[in-house]
């Protein structure tokens, strides 16, 4: 019985953690985003160093081979650092459609450059949560058309669609039919698009069918759920820093009770939420019968969890939390991009309750 | 109960009406007619600075609530300017009526009316903000002038505004409400530095000022040496109410209701969504809730009563509804929600997200969330004031 | 311009509760709720005295001919008393009905006798807002069958029952196949019950129809928002109270913050309630295109809002506020159930979307 | 990330359920076998009172959580009854392992297991509820005994307790924590009033005690004089995680969502209402939460490490938690909701009320949820103290 991150995953956690934090950590957030780069490849070659980037890939195609729980504390550190990097997409989702879809040739062609950082992938499967106006794309003859919005890690080389019946297909960036537009969020760490097709040749992947769709949508959920306890759990840890540090009436604000409960209720939210999230992802890894209803729950929990500890630590910071100063809002608006993306909370709770039984 | 505004008062909202309506094609607008011009006319007919007397640039008119009501609602309605507003001529006038010397009347009120002289308020400081009254931006008596020297914060329109009115502590023994005074002057005196400070919207709203060696003429002071807490207080309450207008909200409730109209979702309106049906019919309510206070403020403010606790809780429910409005408009949209700036398939000219952010920044500014509930609780509800501290 | 009570509305609204205050206020609840009363005589006969039967009844009838502004001040002041009295069925609900569709005989009957308190009746029209299970009452050549739960003021002589097609029905208390059930909830103050009809003749009020059934719910929903608002209003003024006397840790507790909050949090929601239910009953009165809308949404926010208060004020008076010495759950158990009677919040606020053509 | 128990566990898991199956018609019920025979049976078994060692009545083993847990979960999944409980067993027990003399470990500890001493607990005053060290119960010297006069509140099972373990003031000199002392002592000492204490939920779950000169032999004290307030903390903490256990509140979920199923309103089931569905399935989430974090503790005893500010917000979430949860059932059940006690057509045996009101009074009870705040502000976060007041 041990539930909890090994030591191996402590260290692994720890290192890309401190990877973050000695190139920049907010300082370099803020340079992405008022640069407008595109692709941060000083940190994203870091975390290929480090394995990021094959975290999820086996070992025989360049990869770590680690878990799903692995990949989730990396995604919390890289919430905690708003890191201006690609990461579910490229390193989690497209990889494990290749691995759960693919065929031989598909996985020895991109498995080694995925993992090696070499290769960026988005990911464009938001329709499958809920398509806004006349979005998704349709295959007809082997070509693919249609739109596909809030493409996850949209500034990429090769694109992983999904089809209106769930089909998934490889499309390269400078394919043929292929027009990319960019769209910009609050949240300037994550580049997001869309993608118009036009009677586009992808490839398809061989192994596609509604339970991998399934899979990377859970698999997707409790990655942005796990970013988002990174990034509350910084946030709040900077209101409680923050107010020991403030002072107003002759006193630190931290000595008032409306501040220190503030923070108390922040962290009697928060703090259950890391064995919820540890356990979403171990559920992917072991616990197959639960972990798309995990999934569903770590994503709306923490969206809902992750908005309010947003709120409050702006709050505790008073005026400063609203300025650019203290650069919080980069934590607030990661956590709001984490809402919306792959299903808001109303919707993820939606579908827990249709794969309970309990809705149509 | 009545509700009407009684004969009188709508044969002034016809004349309103009529003279929207005749003369609108004069109200500002980009590469028309300008806002000082409109400003003039609208002073002249009594529309603008309608109970500023005359003699300082105003209409003149007795004090009329209903007057000024309708005047506001019909302008909105047509939706054409009612004129300058600002600092100076929301805070500043009001308060040199009531505590100004004949000579700063006459100096500073016309122009200020007119939208000739723009101001900025120098109050919250970086580390005097709930606690305003820590203020230390320091202002000493060398020969005939006042030598400033510190910093401000939180300062809207800094970088246009050619006047600033601005709390000095100038009597450094004295206890922490005694020592402030409320002093004027040119934006173009030297040694002020303007700084702008972005805030999370992207915008930059407001700014910092710094001071140095910053030289005043003695007199533009307005009341006494040390009472400048009293001049500010008396105006600082009407800032408060106005940050949550209820009949604004309701605005955006109807264009949140039309948005989950108009947009769909797996090929069906959003309004079909029972939940998000259910959060705005919470909001449309809780606004509703806000709507009738504010009635019953109005009939207080034209009968001559104490609102009391009611006038005293708009600014705390009012910023947080109106977050939660916006809050909502995000979820409906999803992912469309979080689009922002210069973008495609942008929403309601990214306003759900502006607004979301803030009207955080309203739950906190202008006497934070914490701060409006301790007056709350201890102006209108009599519990006792936060016990001494022990000095340490 | 006047938005707010006029001056006799105020002597009324005080003479009531200086009556209800004299005969006993929580002792008399106690007694009522303790010795399992059924009806409290000697309260209606002051009530009745006081024209508070005859509220609404035109003059002509017996009544003093006032408005429904009137009455929700009343059923306020009930509130305030947590009074064991019948109300919004015997003094609102059913001469409502009869004024509007009864004939002549059966208003020159019935008014005179419920005016002066001699008649009380019983309200059963929760199936039109909801119909739990099977109840319903259907109409058949003219003889009533079915069952009607939750009846309103169910200790009556007669009672106003609504058929599954919105006919309205006089049925006295002692007609044949007629069944009462009482049913015990956690308001000792408002005995409810149900009845079961088998092959009942009622007496039809010839002017039913849909607009009258549904000013009824109207009315009566914005009678039980003004009931919440007064008993709420009381539980935050016995809050505040109790925190200036209760000492803890050398200090009246009224000086902590987090009960200072608490107490603001509730002012802060329930005072601009006091201008919504005006609104909502003089909508009633003179404003009949905002009225049904008004009336849900003061209906489902008094409803939030009196839950709010009658938690947070029980919470202020610790250990307290849970036992039955000082008998805050009197307010606490009147307010749970106005909020449910007659529809439950989301049930309310659904209406209020379908009145604005939001949902089918 | 191991969930599994590991063999050796499994197999003491297999040995459970084989006892239970075996055994189980012998367990109490109505006009069965009793409770205390099945207390001994379940002691002589290592079932209960497990890790006391046998000198003093115990089963002897060494202390195995897992093993504790692997009981709990498998009396509760078979839903036999695991023995006594009461707060002689969980409190007392402990403190006098932990304090006692060995005279008194000899004397109580036994019949304590064996259910033939029930015990109350005598702390909480009607002045002394939040700040319990300011309880005022005097204890004087007087010759070889402890004269006690005062009154306690909130005293479960104290009309059917045997004794009674008590902390009294008996230093009235000394600073607030310092002059308390821990005394036993026998119900039937005369003196003792009890009165039932009725609260909101109709029930007398609790009593007022009144002491008129108790008389209470000297020896009667566990630890010094005056050190009762750290014999008392050192087990206050347990009390608080146990009231908001999330395997029960799973088994809550469970029920509420069958009733959502089988109630119906307008003729459809209630599970087919988006809104309350949507609302169950946050309630859902919320208790995975919770459960997901007892699993965090549990690993966290297991292998002894400090789960730290996760332990400390179980009592302020779950009690929470648990109030929202029957608030819902009532909600959903609208007007059926409300039917409480002995009548037709109750749902749930009243359970969705009772336990709405009980739970908000466990909200308050054991430390309210601001004393929580405070808790865990102070000791999880690190944030300073109350500053302290200046004397007035």
């Amino acid at each position: 019985m041990e539930f909890g991150l090994s030591q191996e995953q402590v260290m692994l956690q720890a290192s890309v953690e401190r990877f973050l934090a000695g190139q920049g950590g907010l300082a370099r957030t803020r340079k992405f985003v008022s640069d407008n780069e595109t692709r941060a490849t000083d940190v994203l070659e870091g975390l290929a160093g480090l394995g990021v980037t094959g975290l999820i890939i086996p070992e025989d195609f360049g990869g770590v081979g680690l878990s799903f729980l692995d990949a989730a504390i990396v995604a919390e550190a890289l919430g905690r650092y708003v890191t201006p990097a690609p990461y579910v997409g490229t390193a989690v989702l497209a990889p494990l459609a290749l691995m759960r879809a693919g065929n031989e040739s598909q996985k020895t062609h991109w498995l080694p450059r995925l993992a090696a950082g070499e290769v960026v992938a988005g990911v464009a499967i938001s329709e499958s949560t809920g398509a806004r106006g006349d979005a998704g794309l349709t295959l007809k003859e082997g070509k693919l058309s249609g739109t596909s919005l809030f493409v996850i890690d949209y500034e990429a080389d090769v694109y992983l669609v999904a089809d209106r019946d769930g089909g998934l297909h490889l499309v390269p960036a400078d394919a043929p039919g292929l027009t990319r537009t960019s769209l910009r969020t609050i949240d300037g760490t994550r580049p997001t698009g869309e993608l118009t097709l036009d009677s586009v040749t992808g490839e398809a992947l061989p192994g596609s069918c509604p339970a991998v769709l399934r899979e990377l949508i859970d698999v997707g959920r409790v990655m942005f759920a796990a970013d988002t306890l990174g990034a509350a759990q910084d946030m709040l840890e900077q209101a409680v820093a923050y107010s020991k540090e403030r002072k107003q009436f002759e006193r630190a604000i931290a000595t008032f009770q409306a501040v220190k409960h503030m923070c108390a209720e922040m962290v009697a939210a928060l703090e259950p939420c890391r064995a919820m999230v540890w356990y979403a992802a171990h559920a992917l890894d072991a616990l197959s019968a639960e972990a798309s209803v995990t999934a569903c729950h770590a994503k709306a929990h923490l969206s809902e969890v992750g908005t309010l500890v947003a709120r409050r630590a702006t709050e505790v910071h008073g005026g400063m939390g609203f300025t650019d100063l203290v650069g919080l809002h980069y934590w607030f608006k990661r956590i709001g991009f984490n809402r919306q993306i792959l299903g808001g909370p109303q919707t993820v709770r939606e579908d827990a309750a249709r794969l309970q039984g309990f809705a149509v | 109960m009545d509700l009407s505004y009684g004969p009188e008062h709508e044969a002034f909202r016809q004349e309103t009406v009529a003279f929207i309506e005749a003369n609108k094609h004069l109200a500002p607008r980009p590469g028309g007619p300008s806002a000082l011009a409109w400003q003039a006319l609208l002073i002249d007919r009594g529309y603008a600075a309608r109970t500023i007397p005359r003699a300082y640039g105003g209409y003149g008119a007795d004090p009329d609530i209903l007057k000024s009501r309708i005047i506001a609602e019909e302008f909105a309605r047509a939706q054409v300017s009612p004129g300058l507003g600002g600092q100076g001529i929301s805070m500043l006038v009001p308060t040199l009526l009531e505590m100004g010397t004949e000579a700063q009347k006459v100096q500073f009120i016309g122009p200020t009316l007119r939208g000739e002289m723009l101001w900025c308020q120098g109050y919250s400081e970086p580390n005097a903000g709930s606690d305003l009254a820590s203020l230390a931006t320091k202002g000493e008596l060398v020969g005939e002038d006042w030598l400033i020297n510190g910093q401000k914060i939180w300062t809207s329109t800094a970088h246009l505004a050619h006047w600033m009115f601005c709390l000095v502590r100038t009597e450094p023994e004295a206890a922490k409400h005694e020592g402030i005074s409320f002093l004027l002057f040119s934006m173009e005196t030297p040694g002020i530095e303007i700084r702008p400070l972005v805030d999370m919207t992207g915008a930059a709203n407001f700014n910092e000022v710094f001071f140095t060696d910053v030289r005043v003429p003695q007199h533009q002071i307005v009341g006494r040496r040390g009472q400048g807490w009293q001049v500010a207080n008396s105006i600082l309450r009407h800032e408060r109410g106005s940050l949550a207008d209820p009949n604004t909200m309701l605005s955006r409730v109807n264009a949140l209701t039309d948005m989950m109209k108009s947009e769909t979702l797996d090929g069906r309106p959003v309004m079909d969504n029972p939940i998000y049906r259910d959060r705005l019919m919470q909001i449309q309510g809780r606004v509703l809730a806000m709507r009738c206070n504010d009635l019953r403020l109005l009939s207080a403010a034209v009968n001559r009563q104490n609102p009391g606790v009611a006038a005293m809780v708009v600014k705390l429910q009012g910023t947080e509804l109106r977050h939660e409005l916006e809050a909502l408009a995000i979820d409906v949209l999803g992912e469309l929600g979080l689009l922002y700036g210069d973008t495609p398939r942008l929403r309601g000219h990214g306003s759900w997200q502006r607004d979301y952010m803030y009207f955080l920044g309203l739950i906190i500014g202008g006497g934070t969330s914490q701060i409006q509930k301790n007056i709350i609780a201890e102006r209108g509800l009599g519990m006792p004031r936060e016990a001494k501290l022990a000095t340490a």
